[in-house]
């Protein structure tokens, strides 16, 4: 497939620091991305970069194949980007939501346009379409600076936590709305969230960033904490209720361990000792499913820390998984990775 | 009409309301429109000098001499005259009433009496600094009595009624001022009458030669028609309280 | 004490009765102000957009030399303005003392700085966002420019009364490039400046009442389009 | 137990708009409530009315057992509230944090207690004190927001969607900070929020809004669509794959059903035929451990809604419950409630 | 031209051979505008915070009222100020007129609008939700008022520049009411205005180059305040 975007070792800084620190990534047409972190990764700066807002300190953006120095209006016109916390403009929700198309002179039939589009959105068109900026609910402007987004029905989609102050029914409406998107229209998608499951079922694409850098690893399982050197030249990390996690490798000081859930074991009895082996006592909190692909991200609290694990279907069946059940997990030292 | 004149002069022939009444005379015999700017004095030549004006009516006669000399103007004929007073307040502190202008000054200086001055280099001013200089009196501008305003005739009178200070001012502005305070205002003349205290309005063609746009012709019309008969008479007339203001006194 | 209650009666005197010199000079007013602001409006938004919304070096420079420009004196620009349009000055062919596109020349001078800064200002104070906003919906340079101003109306609109106010209000200009030639370039200040120089203040002072009047009209327009928006 | 607030009758409305109509509401002294509902349902008109920054068009509020009507400048200040999407004041970090100590002239040892508020949200004082206002992330700034709240250590604190925009590890840790409020200072608190497993873990105590009324539902099943009369007088609704539900009663036109989470229960064969009984198919698609109650929330996608069921642990484990199987959920049809 | 080319060279040698009538009328400029900014930005600046926060009945119309008042000629308010401290007026007995209090009457009363106006767009500028935080965080009234007005306060500070700039410029006030009176109330301005009365238009523009060097110097201050903040 074509790539859409190539980065090539961007490096971002303000006034200094650096926020952002990617050697290359590439997105490919039409493909759905999820790019997720912790707080202040960098996740909004990168799309603010392929949104063509921001300039990338250093370092190179190719869109559709062709180097950007300075974006052409064409280009820009492409890409749209839905701000986090994105402000409304001080006018009512109908002109709100034009406002893309009227600057593309593009205004055929176009109150026709504004109501499906907010109907994409889960909002009555009769209710809300007059109302001023101001007499909305943080929800509602939320959903509808998004469907001033959808009516463009851009090549490319960039999403900062679409969800992020929705209810769940306007969620699910919201996740419908985008996948209406990729699959009517083709457009590209790449949504930061922090809703991990939602994750899970929308992409296998999942771009992890962490303190500006893409890491391999969905960061489900950051542990952080006091790492302290322990026999044979491991690490080990005491739990709240006294569990000890080790771990093998030289990490720097002040590193975090990550540990991919698919590394993660579940059993239901104590294995055999292994100085290397992990072997956590811990409750089931909860278990999901992850779309169409017959896994179970199952998240497990031991000792104050949540480790998930991604197990198939078949083994929760077998095993009789479910939540309250006290469960081992199992990983080997070596499986935690340090950044 | 189609054509116009434009005339610099001092503020104290518009103020008075003299050219409200000659402009439109004028206009009715020659088919000239008159415009004017009322500015001080040394405003007026400087637009003059500057070509942006056809003529000027003002009143200080070495400067306007200076100008003709220098070659700004030609044609300068007298108009008219009125003559400067001394006022002051009734009560007169000073105790200057009927005394010659010198004398009244140098009682001024005497008796540190609020003297305010002008002090914009406009006609009034001028003649102000020549009498203090024939009465050999120098170095006043810093003197606590001596006020300096740098404002036009009546603002400077005004500032005098305040001050209970005494003034040289020309006639016609005088009569405006009392015209203002319904006949009874509260600086009345002390000094008049002395030779000394004459006022004499000329008028003056700006010289083509140096502003080839200017309108020469219009100009000497209206030179012509304000020292005719028609306009000696309307001068004469004008009146202002029942009191004339100006004597016309072109030379033929 | 008397000129103020004589002059509200003579102002009432002057609008009602139609005084022909009155009318003149609010007609001639109404002319000047309207051909200064229009020009200083075309001008200094742009520039007060450029000012606020790009950084660039040198723009606290060019910020402080602006915020000087508006303690330029209306006599002060008269002088300077004169020195150009003066017959012997550089451009006297173009016949533009004592008229009203002169007196306009200056007043834009005499407006543009409050226009440049005060736009500045109402453009900084719009939250960053909003102009991101506009772009990622695909305004062009010129579509989020005029977009961010509109979100910034209030106080945009507030550069431009202010700036009325002021050339509305202003005296130097008028009166040294216009002359306050009676019928021609007599405004309602000039000729409060000439009536007070009479000392004719209750005639100042009504005037001025009607100057106001005239303001009052213009204000209430304005905030009614306010309301509109 | 004491009542912090008591609201009687109260209306609000913007411009002719009932957005809030409460007959009566409690909350007592040190008591944890959540406050959940759809967007637009009046949550954050709400919590300005219990923060007295608005007041209702109608009504009166009680706090502390005293009459409201002008509240005084000490009520005021017992009472702080973090607004949804809550600004930051153009200031540094620091300064944002110490802001309301500074108001009430409080400044001992104030340095250090910034630290200390900075800390309980997960934020290195040392990176991030120094920092200007848009020099933060979206979930950096939001913490930042509650740091500021925190550092009062007020009587009531109202939280309107704390974790909106901040990754789950931060999440864990504002939840703790927020618990630590209750416990040391006896705080009360008033928790908006969507994520409704946290709701169930921290309290019992769940109001529910919807449209501006309070209802004894918690809004997990909201089953809005086409509902159509039926036989013997019951409305029924077509679910995308066919199914039907069926619901009794005699709703007004264009209200929506609810459905309590704990009428639903779980089969995993179908029952025997019954007109006013609901049985339908669906999958697992999660389940989540309900805090100590030993309950867990099932959630059910059923024809595209999702409809979830409370039962016991012992039940997920008799029944061998887990995501991706599929389930008969059975409810009777006057369950639906119509609001 | 000339005028332009040699009032450069006449101000510097205004300021640099310290020519003493020159250095009276800064000083007295500076004591006046510093005293008549000072009353003016006191009272101003909370009026213009109770306007542009508040909402009540007939608010539309005071706004509309201050923006009105905004176009007050300096002559008038002379005029008005005159009526009062004449010494046939009410106040007389204070003994106001031509003295620098006088005078910073009358420009309270010409800046008075002006920062009312600016201050009220400012408030109104800012983001609604910026005063339920101060609220919330538990800011008193008074406090809130003061914290929202720094959050404006780029808005605010253009408030108080542009009222400063006016009344260092203004001449109609200070000519009216303080008389021009050399080595007393001779404010630069007035002394502009004297200069070109007298057709001495090169000193009128070495005199508003000062005057300009004056707002030049205050307006660096500012700005460096601002940098700060
Ligand atoms: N304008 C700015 N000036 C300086 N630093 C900034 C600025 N904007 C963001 N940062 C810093 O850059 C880093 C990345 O910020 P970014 O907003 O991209 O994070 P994020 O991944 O979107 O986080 P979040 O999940 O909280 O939204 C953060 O450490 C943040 O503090
Ligand atoms: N200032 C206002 N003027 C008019 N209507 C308003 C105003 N503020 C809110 N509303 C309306 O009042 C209703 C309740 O709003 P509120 O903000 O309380 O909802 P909410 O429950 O907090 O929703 P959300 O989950 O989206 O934050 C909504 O329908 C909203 O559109
Ligand atoms: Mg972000
Ligand atoms: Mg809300």
């Amino acid at each position: 497939m074509k790539n859409i975007f190539r980065l090539e070792n961007i490096v971002h800084r303000y006034s200094e620091r650096t926020v952002l620190d990617i050697s290359k990534l590439e997105i490919a047409e039409g493909e759905v991305v999820a790019l997720v972190g912790p707080n202040g990764s960098g996740k909004s700066t990168l799309l603010r970069i392929l949104a063509f807002l921001e300039k990338p300190t250093e370092g190179t953006v190719f869109y559709n194949g062709k180097l950007v120095k300075e974006p052409s209006f064409t280009q820009r016109r492409e890409v749209t980007l839905l701000l986090q916390n994105s402000p409304l403009l001080r006018r009512t929700v109908e002109e709100n939501v034009s406002y893309g198309l009227k600057m593309r002179k593009d205004t055929h039939n176009i109150k026709e346009r504004v109501k499906r589009a907010l109907e994409m959105v889960g909002l009555s068109p009769e209710i809300f379409a007059k109302r001023k900026w101001f007499e909305l609910s943080g929800g509602e402007a939320q959903r509808v600076a998004l469907a001033a987004r959808l009516i463009l029905r851009p090549k490319v989609i960039l999403l900062d936590e679409p969800t992020a102050s929705v209810d769940s029914e306007s969620a699910r409406i919201i996740k419908e709305a985008v996948f209406k998107a990729r699959d009517e229209w083709g457009s590209t998608l790449v949504i930061v969230t922090h809703d991990l499951p939602w994750v899970y079922q929308i992409t296998e694409k999942i771009l992890s960033l962490f303190k500006g850098k893409l890491i391999n690893y969905v960061p489900e399982n950051v542990l952080a904490g006091d790492w302290k050197p322990y026999n044979d030249g491991l690490l080990a990390l005491r739990l709240a209720d006294g569990q000890i996690l080790i771990g093998a490798g030289s990490p720097q000081s002040g590193s975090l361990a990550l540990l991919d859930p698919k590394d993660v074991i579940i059993c239901t009895e104590m294995p055999e000792e292994d100085s290397a082996l992990n072997s956590i006592l811990g409750t089931i909190t909860s278990m999901s499913l992850i779309s169409e692909s017959g896994q179970v991200l199952v998240k497990v609290n031991a000792g104050g820390k949540t480790i998930s694990s991604l197990v198939t279907e078949k083994s929760v069946k077998n095993l009789h998984l479910h939540p309250g059940l006290k469960v081992y997990l199992h990983f080997k030292a070596s499986a935690l990775k340090w950044i | 009409a189609s054509q116009y004149l434009m005339m610099a002069t001092t503020t104290s022939t518009d103020n008075t309301g003299l050219l409200n009444v000659i402009a439109p005379a004028f206009e009715k015999t020659t088919k000239i429109e008159l415009r004017w700017t009322a500015v001080g004095t040394g405003k007026a030549l400087e637009l003059g000098k500057n070509c942006d004006v056809d003529v000027l009516l003002v009143h200080a006669p070495d400067k306007e001499k200076k100008f003709i000399e220098e070659g700004y103007g030609i044609n300068r004929r007298e108009v008219m005259y009125n003559d400067f007073v001394i006022i002051g307040p009734r009560t007169d502190p000073a105790g200057i009433k009927g005394l010659k202008a010198i004398d009244a000054l140098k009682r001024i200086k005497s008796k540190k009496a609020p003297f305010v001055s002008r002090g914009d280099n406009s006609g009034t001013h001028s003649m102000e600094l020549e009498l203090w200089k024939k009465a050999n009196i120098t170095n006043i501008d810093k003197e606590e009595w001596y006020i300096q305003t740098g404002q036009g005739m009546l603002n400077t009178i005004n500032i005098a009624a305040e001050r209970d200070g005494y003034t040289l001012t020309d006639r016609g502005t005088f009569i405006k001022y009392e015209a203002n305070h319904n006949g009874n205002p509260p600086l009345v003349i002390l000094v008049e009458g002395d030779q000394l205290l004459f006022n004499q309005y000329s008028v003056i063609a700006i010289n083509p030669k140096r502003c080839p746009k200017v309108k020469y012709d219009l100009a000497l019309k209206f030179i012509e028609w304000i020292t005719s008969d028609e306009g000696q008479k309307l001068i004469a007339d004008f009146r202002l309280m029942g009191k004339q203001l100006f004597v016309p006194n072109a030379a033929r | 004490m008397n000129y103020i209650f004589e002059g509200v009666i003579g102002a009432f005197y002057l609008l009602l009765a139609k005084d022909p010199e009155t009318y003149s000079a609010i007609w001639t007013t109404l002319r000047l102000s309207t051909l200064s602001i229009t020009c200083t409006l075309i001008v200094g938004i742009p520039l007060g957009f450029l000012l606020g919304h790009y950084n660039f070096p040198g723009k606290r420079a060019v910020r402080t030399l602006v915020d000087t420009l508006l303690a330029l004196p209306t006599v002060v620009i008269g002088l300077l303005v004169y020195a150009f349009i003066s017959r012997r000055g550089p451009l006297g062919d173009l016949g533009l003392l004592f008229t009203i596109p002169g007196v306009a020349i200056g007043q834009f001078i005499l407006a543009l700085p409050i226009v440049v800064s005060l736009t500045a200002s109402a453009i900084e104070g719009i939250d960053p966002k909003i102009y991101l906003t506009l772009r990622t919906l695909g305004a062009s340079d010129m579509q989020a420019a005029l977009s961010s101003m509109w979100e910034g109306r209030y106080a945009v609109t507030a550069a431009a009364v202010t700036a009325y106010s002021r050339v509305i209000s202003e005296v130097g200009v008028s009166m040294m490039i216009g002359g306050n030639i009676k019928w021609h370039t007599r405004t309602i200040t000039t000729a409060i400046a000439l009536e007070t120089g009479k000392g004719e203040f209750s005639m100042g002072i009504a005037l001025g009442i009607v100057l106001l009047a005239f303001a009052l009209t213009a204000n209430t327009l304005v905030s009614s389009l306010r309301r509109r928006a």
